[in-house]
């Protein structure tokens, strides 16, 4: 017999008071609270709604896309716009510069694809006695780590220059300010900084431009009116947001119902998302905003035995393959992998003092339907996560380097 | 409370045994799932469709495969936190080892089926002789082994296998009778519901609740617990892994492929009246449980809920599902402690 | 046997001491490993990240080593740990004149989060592990939907103060040490604190001499709470912004839980100590820091901790056996 | 002017009176004892003292006050302090933080571990006691200091009485000086003593006036220089042996050795040499933590012997777990039904066939069939197989855990405690069910603490004390003798 301390009712409401109380406190006043689009409500998103659509950004992307790149079409790691140029007579080396290398994470294939080409690039310039080491660091994904590993090159004090590829520009802006006031050259690549203390910017020509690529494509081969399912890979993710804010744009423009969902880039989830869509109505084309989320999108529909529609992608090869085997109507935007070497020879530059564009923008040219058997034929032997745009034909590794599992 | 009505060995009517179950957490959660259903067919009526409904339970078969696993171990008083990190490492074998090449299928379903028993050995053995608790143990193994399996990949897995082995997650037979189509994922989950069910009839599966009971009494019984609760851990690690199997099927190889499944099992097993710490629960409810949460969330898209409110609904439905017996518990409780008061 | 020899024994064998013992072997190995990969490990620069890498985990730790004494859990601190993280960024917007009331919402809104936490458990007797992951699905999912990507910005002040170092460690390292010691006081000087050892190893006992259980269950929860929303202001500090995804990212969850189990605490509650727990999370660090140093694959850290951890683990739980005790010699079983 | 005065107090459970109408003076600074068989109220009424249960009836007076608890710590407030048998101790805090839980010291709002550990040392100097260290972990002490920590723990709520149940059960002889050394100087400073025991010798060593349960009744208080042992003995029991239990008839044939110890022993027993023969049931009498329990555990194999040699059916064999016995055709229906006997959670059947199930799962199918005729034979009152145990009623609790035993058809039953906790109708039954069992040629080992019981059922009574067999009894023995033997006092009786 055990006496317990009698739990009298009223504490128990006063604890669901608490515990209601304290729902509604927070869903009622969110500080800083920055949903954009509310996803998968159907029509409920318009691009004026999205707050990560910048129209000045858009024009000056939507015109870099056909833009002239000074160099040669050949070597597009090389290539870059006119402007200004950084003197790099203050960062050349008489020896061979260690550089530290801040890596986001490599837990997509398109990183993967790219990390590869970049140590193949290492090789290369290491043999040329311009660089001594890369250490690299992988956050996984995690801001603070990633903060942490920044700290951490510039407290061992001992690298000659940064390479910084951030995982989300805000969080990692003051690290990356941090490396600036080393004095040593920092280089930033792939996703921006939210900072502009950095040596140069390699980046290709952007988020916006694979946007209007692809969702341009839908427009052309979609009647007016016509249904798109966007899916979405993850929220606040500045290259996701980016690409999602020109695609909406263009699509509101086309007239065009958009339903979008966010879908982690998880395959099964897509797979049932799409399920139901098919099962609801019919479903004109899919954008997606991450190539790997295009097959399962596919699937669904062969899965259904409905007709596949349009379904845009990215030049991943497992897309590329797909689209050619299935031959649905397809199109493949590029953001290009080989900006993981152009990133490393930026520095190699410096360090041999010869100057670099300040923002160094690199073409993005897509893959088209005329383009595809092109690509495929170029990658044979690659593993589906191999992205086209690697940009490692010329590097000693080639090709067995990209082609382990 | 005493009953002194006679033993009698036939057993009360089936419909007043039904009228009871239905009242027991581990009854209620058919109703539940049937009032679910109602408000899927209504928001979505193409799924009334014979053909389109078995679509949309063979896609939820993984995730029910998994609560099935699940509830081995939880009735047996223990707990599984490895089942994601299984299915991921078993998604990748089956995509990079089988690749293009069908003849390989046979010996990396092998492979994997060995890969299964050996982390399902471990858990048990480190849980049961080493007395590591189940919570720790098992945490651990997941750490090993997703550790290994993104080392191996790189961290982004990649390369779906051969056409013919995912058959068994996207294809089926269609025309039947019926139901139209019948997919394969919905064989696979109905056949090891039949096992299941079997199984807890067996000895093997009445001993597993007894040791989740009362663990000293059933080895006083002369069996062996540790053996019993191993064998639980090794089950789940094949529950997992036959998840596995038809997810790579359905979905392909994905680095988050499987992600969380673990908790929306566990999620589901409690909601199933399963209680934490074992000895009570029935299988069948387990799994109504889990395909009642997958409902539920279809039925949130449907309606128009941003799926990121998805984790939110799950943690109120496991307070509601736990707290509120606790609280009528609680009140009964302190009658009774009214009544021993002296009484005058 | 006589009570003070086997005090005297206890303490030499005592879990504290292996696990520095551990410690002490794991940053030698590593001093050796990173000499031979031709870098060092015991620079100021090393060090200091190294602490740096201790102290959001360790601030989480010093709240789950008081949830875990009682034989709790508290699986919803990273989800506290984002949502303080964004409330602050979000309160502050960057003036220096928001400082102050960001950091008390952030603090309010977690300690709030771990009261609830406490009165499930410690009220309605919901078991910890169901009732803070419930709550923390609930906050995961109240974050993801208000809030995408990183947000808002922390107040100047907020993030010199995050740079801070005296030496090689950093002030934020300080912080948490102070906050340690506070709990240390909290733990052996007052009743609460001691209660809550009581309750953690033996509720009726506890009960049976006068103790009200509820009160150790709901404070050691909602202080859980409380340093997890200071976890998550040092990471606005760090990051100047705050992100719904941060804590999820640190898998502050597993990680603290892991690191207090290391330290010798033991889930069913009752026998632990925030030196070990300490001990377990300095033990994490110095491998990441080696592995990364050794430019060793991410990933096989992982590998390393569930190894380490289950090994521990073992080793611990060989060493408590309870026996009845024997009459006769001979009688080893 | 007595320092607590108990008033008419009654209690029942069930509607089974065990305290009818007791009226009892604690003399100040006087050891109370407090003598009467198992089930005799004894520790009810400690419990109701400790402010464990509520007296239905009846009042408790400390000096003026009357007293009504609802919780322990009402009665440690008003100054009674209850030194239970199991221990209320936390083993990973240290002595002083046990002693002053819930009452730590505290000072300018702190507590004070140096406070607290003084006072704690204060209290065990005052008691004499210097083998203690008030930091010392608590579980790193033996059970002796274990015991006067709860001791000095009970003292140190300033208790004015404190009431002792079986206190040396666990302790040995050279350990139980020290606790008289203890009681002795707290009696001399005004401290009252009640004292529980079932060794007639402490009693008559430490008390000055001893009061007699019986059966719920209080049968009178005298001081104990007025009694003698064989006086006080006489007093406790006599209860009417009617036929309430099942005798063997006549021809009842006890067949030959099925199981046979010699000088078996572990940590806990020793030297135990014994003969079980079919068709018979012996008994074992031994007063508490005499080891009877772990007798039948070294046979049932859950703690195994560990020295000396054990016969079965005339085979030597070594029974090292549960089901080793179990194949042996060994059954231990064990002392506590609810921790060990029974899944509470599970249906009558599934408890029923659990031993089959773990040892002989191909049977399990003929054994369902056996069980439903079993438990109906058994004359389970229960609404279905399909019922939980939880809601039985502790006889018929008992009467599933004898149907799980009996479908494993074992040649030797070991029986602990078999009628504790269950009304007297369900005994009478279990006593008639014995009996056929040992007809049909079973041999049954039966512990018991009620002596009537052993005596009408035995056909032999072994005795333990301190863990050895001191007596071996004939059939129908007188309680006086056994009690004799079993707690060593010399009637020149024993053996």
């Amino acid at each position: 017999m055990k006496g317990k301390f009698v739990q009298k009712p009223r504490t128990k409401t006063m604890l669901f008071g608490v515990l209601g109380s304290l729902v509604l406190v927070l869903t009622a006043c969110a500080p800083g609270s920055n949903t954009g689009t509310t996803p998968n409500t159907g029509t409920g998103s318009t691009a004026s709604a999205n707050p990560s659509f910048d129209q000045k950004t858009f024009d000056t992307e939507n015109a870099q896309r056909t833009a002239t790149f000074t160099g040669d079409p050949a070597t597009p790691w090389l290539q870059y716009l006119p402007g200004a140029m950084v003197d790099a007579s203050k960062t050349k080396l008489d020896h061979p510069g260690k550089v530290c290398f801040s890596n986001a994470a490599l837990s997509n294939t398109w990183r993967q694809t790219g990390w590869i080409t970049m140590q193949q690039q290492l090789k290369v310039l290491q043999s040329q006695g311009v660089i001594s080491k890369l250490e690299a660091r992988n956050a996984q994904d995690s801001d603070d780590t990633q903060v942490a590993d920044i700290d951490y090159f510039i407290n061992e004090n001992n690298c000659d220059a940064y390479i910084i590829a951030p995982n989300s520009p805000k969080a990692t802006a003051g690290a990356v300010e941090r490396a600036c006031a080393t004095g040593k050259p920092v280089i930033i690549f792939d996703r921006g900084a939210g900072t502009d203390c950095e040596t140069s910017f390699v980046h290709s020509v952007g988020g916006y431009a694979w946007g209007i690529d692809s969702a341009s494509f839908i427009a052309a081969n979609v009647k007016k009116g016509g249904h798109v399912v966007a899916l979405r890979t993850a929220p606040g993710v500045d290259v996701f947001e980016q690409r999602w804010a020109a695609a909406q744009h263009i699509f509101e423009k086309a007239g065009l119902k958009v339903t979008d969902y966010l879908t982690g880039a998880d395959p099964a989830k897509i797979k049932s998302t799409l399920s139901d869509e098919i099962a609801k109505g019919t479903v004109d084309a899919v954008w997606v905003d991450l190539g790997d989320q295009a097959v399962p999108a596919v699937e669904a529909f062969e899965d259904a035995g409905k007709p596949i529609p349009v379904v845009t992608g990215e030049d991943v090869l497992s897309y590329l393959r797909a689209w050619k085997a299935k031959g649905f109507k397809g199109f493949a935007p590029v953001y290009s992998a080989y900006q993981w070497r152009t990133a490393l020879i930026a520095v190699g530059d410096l360090f041999q003092g010869k100057e670099i564009p300040k923002d160094w923008v690199l073409p993005q040219v897509p893959v088209p339907a005329d383009k595809l058997d092109a690509a495929i034929n170029a990658n044979k032997g690659m593993p589906d996560g191999h992205y086209a745009s690697f940009g490692g034909e010329d590097l000693p590794g080639y090709p067995t380097a990209w082609q382990k599992p | 409370m005493t009953t002194t009505t006679r033993f009698t060995t036939e057993r009360r009517p089936l419909l007043a045994r039904v009228g009871r179950g239905l009242r027991t957490p581990g009854g209620a959660i058919f109703v539940l799932l049937a009032i679910l259903l109602v408000g899927l067919f209504l928001y979505n009526p193409s799924l009334g469709d014979p053909g389109q409904f078995m679509r949309f339970l063979g896609r939820t078969a993984p995730i029910l495969i998994v609560a099935l696993g699940q509830y081995f171990v939880i009735v047996s008083g223990e707990i599984d936190l490895s089942m994601a990190a299984i299915i991921a490492a078993q998604v990748v074998l089956a995509g990079n080892l089988i690749g293009q090449d069908a003849s390989r299928i046979l010996p990396v379903v092998l492979l994997m089926a060995l890969l299964a028993l050996v982390v399902g050995l471990l858990n048990g053995v480190l849980t049961t002789l080493f007395r590591v608790p189940s919570f720790i143990a098992t945490l651990g193994t997941a750490l090993v082994v997703s550790g290994i399996t993104f080392y191996a990949t790189g961290g982004a897995p990649s390369g779906n296998p051969v056409d013919s082995f995912r058959e068994i997650g996207r294809g089926g037979i269609d025309k039947v009778p019926v139901f139209g189509f019948v997919p394969y994922s919905t064989i696979v989950l109905a056949v090891l519901v039949v096992l299941a069910l079997v199984l807890m009839r067996r000895p093997f599966g009445r001993m597993l609740l007894a040791v989740g009971d009362n663990a000293r009494m059933t080895a006083l019984a002369g069996a062996s617990v540790w053996w019993l609760r191993t064998r639980a851990f090794i089950l789940s690690a094949f529950a997992s892994t036959i998840a596995a199997i038809v997810l790579v099927g359905y979905a392909g190889v994905s680095p988050v492929v499987g992600q969380g499944y673990q908790f929306i099992a566990i999620t589901a097993v409690i909601l199933g009246g399963v209680v934490l710490g074992g000895g009570r629960g029935w299988v069948l409810s387990a799994i109504a449980a889990a395909f009642a949460l997958e409902v539920l969330f279809s039925l949130l898209d449907f309606i128009g809920v941003q799926s990121t409110w998805r984790p939110a609904v799950q943690g109120v439905i496991i307070l509601v599902a736990l707290g509120v017996p606790l609280l009528r518990f609680t009140r009964r409780r302190s009658q009774t402690l009214r009544s021993n008061r002296p009484n005058k | 046997m006589n009570g003070r020899t086997a005090a005297v024994r206890r303490t030499l064998g005592s879990t504290t001491a292996t696990v520095y013992a551990i410690f002490v072997v794991v940053a030698i190995a590593g001093a050796i490993l990173a000499a031979t990969a031709g870098s060092a490990f015991f620079t100021e620069g090393n060090l200091e990240s190294l602490l740096t890498a201790t102290t959001v985990l360790g601030l989480v730790a010093i709240g789950q080593t008081l949830v875990v004494l009682l034989g709790s859990l508290d699986l919803s601190v990273p989800f506290v740990v984002s949502l303080s993280s964004v409330l602050a960024a979000g309160v502050m917007l960057g003036s220096a004149d928001n400082l102050v009331a960001g950091i008390l919402t952030a603090v309010v809104a977690s300690t709030l989060i771990g009261l609830v936490n406490g009165l499930l458990v410690g009220l309605v007797k919901i078991n910890g592990f169901i009732a803070t992951l419930g709550i923390g699905l609930i906050v995961s999912g109240y974050l993801f939907t208000n809030y995408q990507g990183s947000t808002g910005q922390a107040s100047p002040q907020l993030v010199a103060f995050g740079g801070l170092t005296l030496g090689f460690v950093p002030v934020t390292t300080i912080l948490m040490f102070a906050c340690l010691a506070i709990v240390m006081v909290l733990l052996t000087r007052t009743r609460t604190g001691m209660h809550v050892f009581a309750v953690g190893g033996d509720p009726e006992v506890a009960r049976m001499s006068g103790v009200r259980n509820a009160v150790p269950v709901i404070v050691a929860h909602a202080l859980s709470g409380l340093f997890a929303g200071l976890a998550g202001l040092v990471v606005v500090a760090r990051l100047g912004v705050g992100s719904p995804q941060v804590g999820s990212q640190g898998g502050y969850d597993l990680l603290s839980i892991a690191a207090v189990v290391l330290g010798g605490a033991v889930l069913a509650g009752g026998r632990g100590s925030l030196w070990g727990s300490l001990g377990g999370i300095l033990i994490f660090a110095t491998i990441d820091s080696i592995l990364g140093i050794l430019q060793v694959n991410p990933y096989l850290k992982d590998v390393v901790r569930g190894v380490i951890i289950i090994v521990a683990v073992a080793v611990y739980a060989r060493r408590s056996v309870p026996r009845r005790p024997a009459r006769f010699g001979g009688g080893a079983r | 002017m007595p320092a607590l005065s108990i008033r008419s107090l009654s209690k029942s459970f069930f509607g089974y009176p065990v305290l009818s109408d007791i009226d009892i003076d604690l003399e100040v600074g006087e050891v109370h004892g407090l003598v009467g068989e198992n089930g005799a109220g004894k520790s009810t009424l400690m419990k109701i003292l400790a402010g464990v249960y509520a007296p239905d009836s009846g009042s408790i007076h400390l000096g003026e006050t009357d007293l009504r608890f609802t919780h322990p710590t009402q009665a440690h407030a008003a100054g009674i302090s209850t030194v239970f048998q199991e221990f209320n101790l936390l083993p990973d805090r240290s002595v002083a933080q046990n002693i002053y839980l819930g009452r730590e010291p505290r000072v300018r709002g702190f507590v004070s571990s140096a406070l607290m550990n003084r006072n704690a040392q204060a209290l065990f100097d005052s008691l004499g006691v210097t083998t203690i260290s008030a930091s010392a972990r608590v579980g790193d002490l033996s059970v002796a200091q274990q015991q006067i920590v709860e001791i000095a723990k009970a003292l140190s709520y300033d208790a004015r009485v404190i009431s002792m149940d079986e206190p040396t059960a666990a302790l040995a002889d050279h350990e139980v000086a020290l606790l008289y050394g203890i009681i002795r100087t707290l009696t001399s400073r005004g401290v009252t003593i009640l004292y529980v025991s079932h060794r007639l010798r402490e009693i008559f060593d430490l008390c000055d006036r001893i009061s007699v349960l019986k059966d719920g009744v209080l049968v009178t208080t005298r001081a104990a220089a007025e009694l003698d042992e064989q006086e006080l003995v006489r007093l406790m029991v006599g209860r009417p042996l009617s036929t309430f239990f099942a005798t063997a008839d006549a021809d009842a044939v006890v067949g030959d050795v099925v199981l046979s110890l010699q000088s078996a022993g572990n940590a806990w027993v020793d030297d135990i040499s014994l003969e079980l023969r079919s068709g018979e049931i012996v008994g074992m009498a031994g007063l508490q933590g005499a080891g009877r329990t772990e007798v039948l555990e070294g046979i049932a194999g859950s703690a195994p012997f560990t020295r000396g040699t054990v016969e079965v059916a005339g085979k030597t064999v070594r029974i090292r777990s549960p089901r080793r016995a179990i194949q042996l055709g060994i059954a231990h229906i064990t002392e506590d039904r609810k921790a060990t006997g029974l899944a509470l959670g599970q249906s009558v059947l599934d408890n029923a066939l659990s031993v089959v199930r773990a040892t002989t799962p191909r049977r399990v199918g003929a054994a369902r069939r056996r069980a439903l005729t079993m438990l109906q034979d058994l004359e389970l009152s229960a609404r279905g197989p399909d019922q939980e145990v939880r809601y039985l009623s502790g006889g018929n609790q008992q009467k599933v855990v004898l149907a799980k035993w009996l479908l494993t058809e074992p040649r030797v039953l070991l029986l602990d405690e078999p009628t504790r906790g269950i009304d007297v109708g369900a005994k009478q039954a279990l006593y008639v069910l014995m009996r056929t069992l040992a007809a049909a040629g079973h041999a049954i080992l039966m512990v018991s603490s009620e002596l009537p019981e052993l005596i009408g059922m035995a056909d032999r009574i072994l005795v333990l004390r301190d863990g050895r067999l001191v007596a071996e009894l004939p059939a129908a023995s007188d309680e006086e003798t056994i009690l004799a033997a079993a707690s060593g006092i010399d009637t020149g009786v024993a053996a």
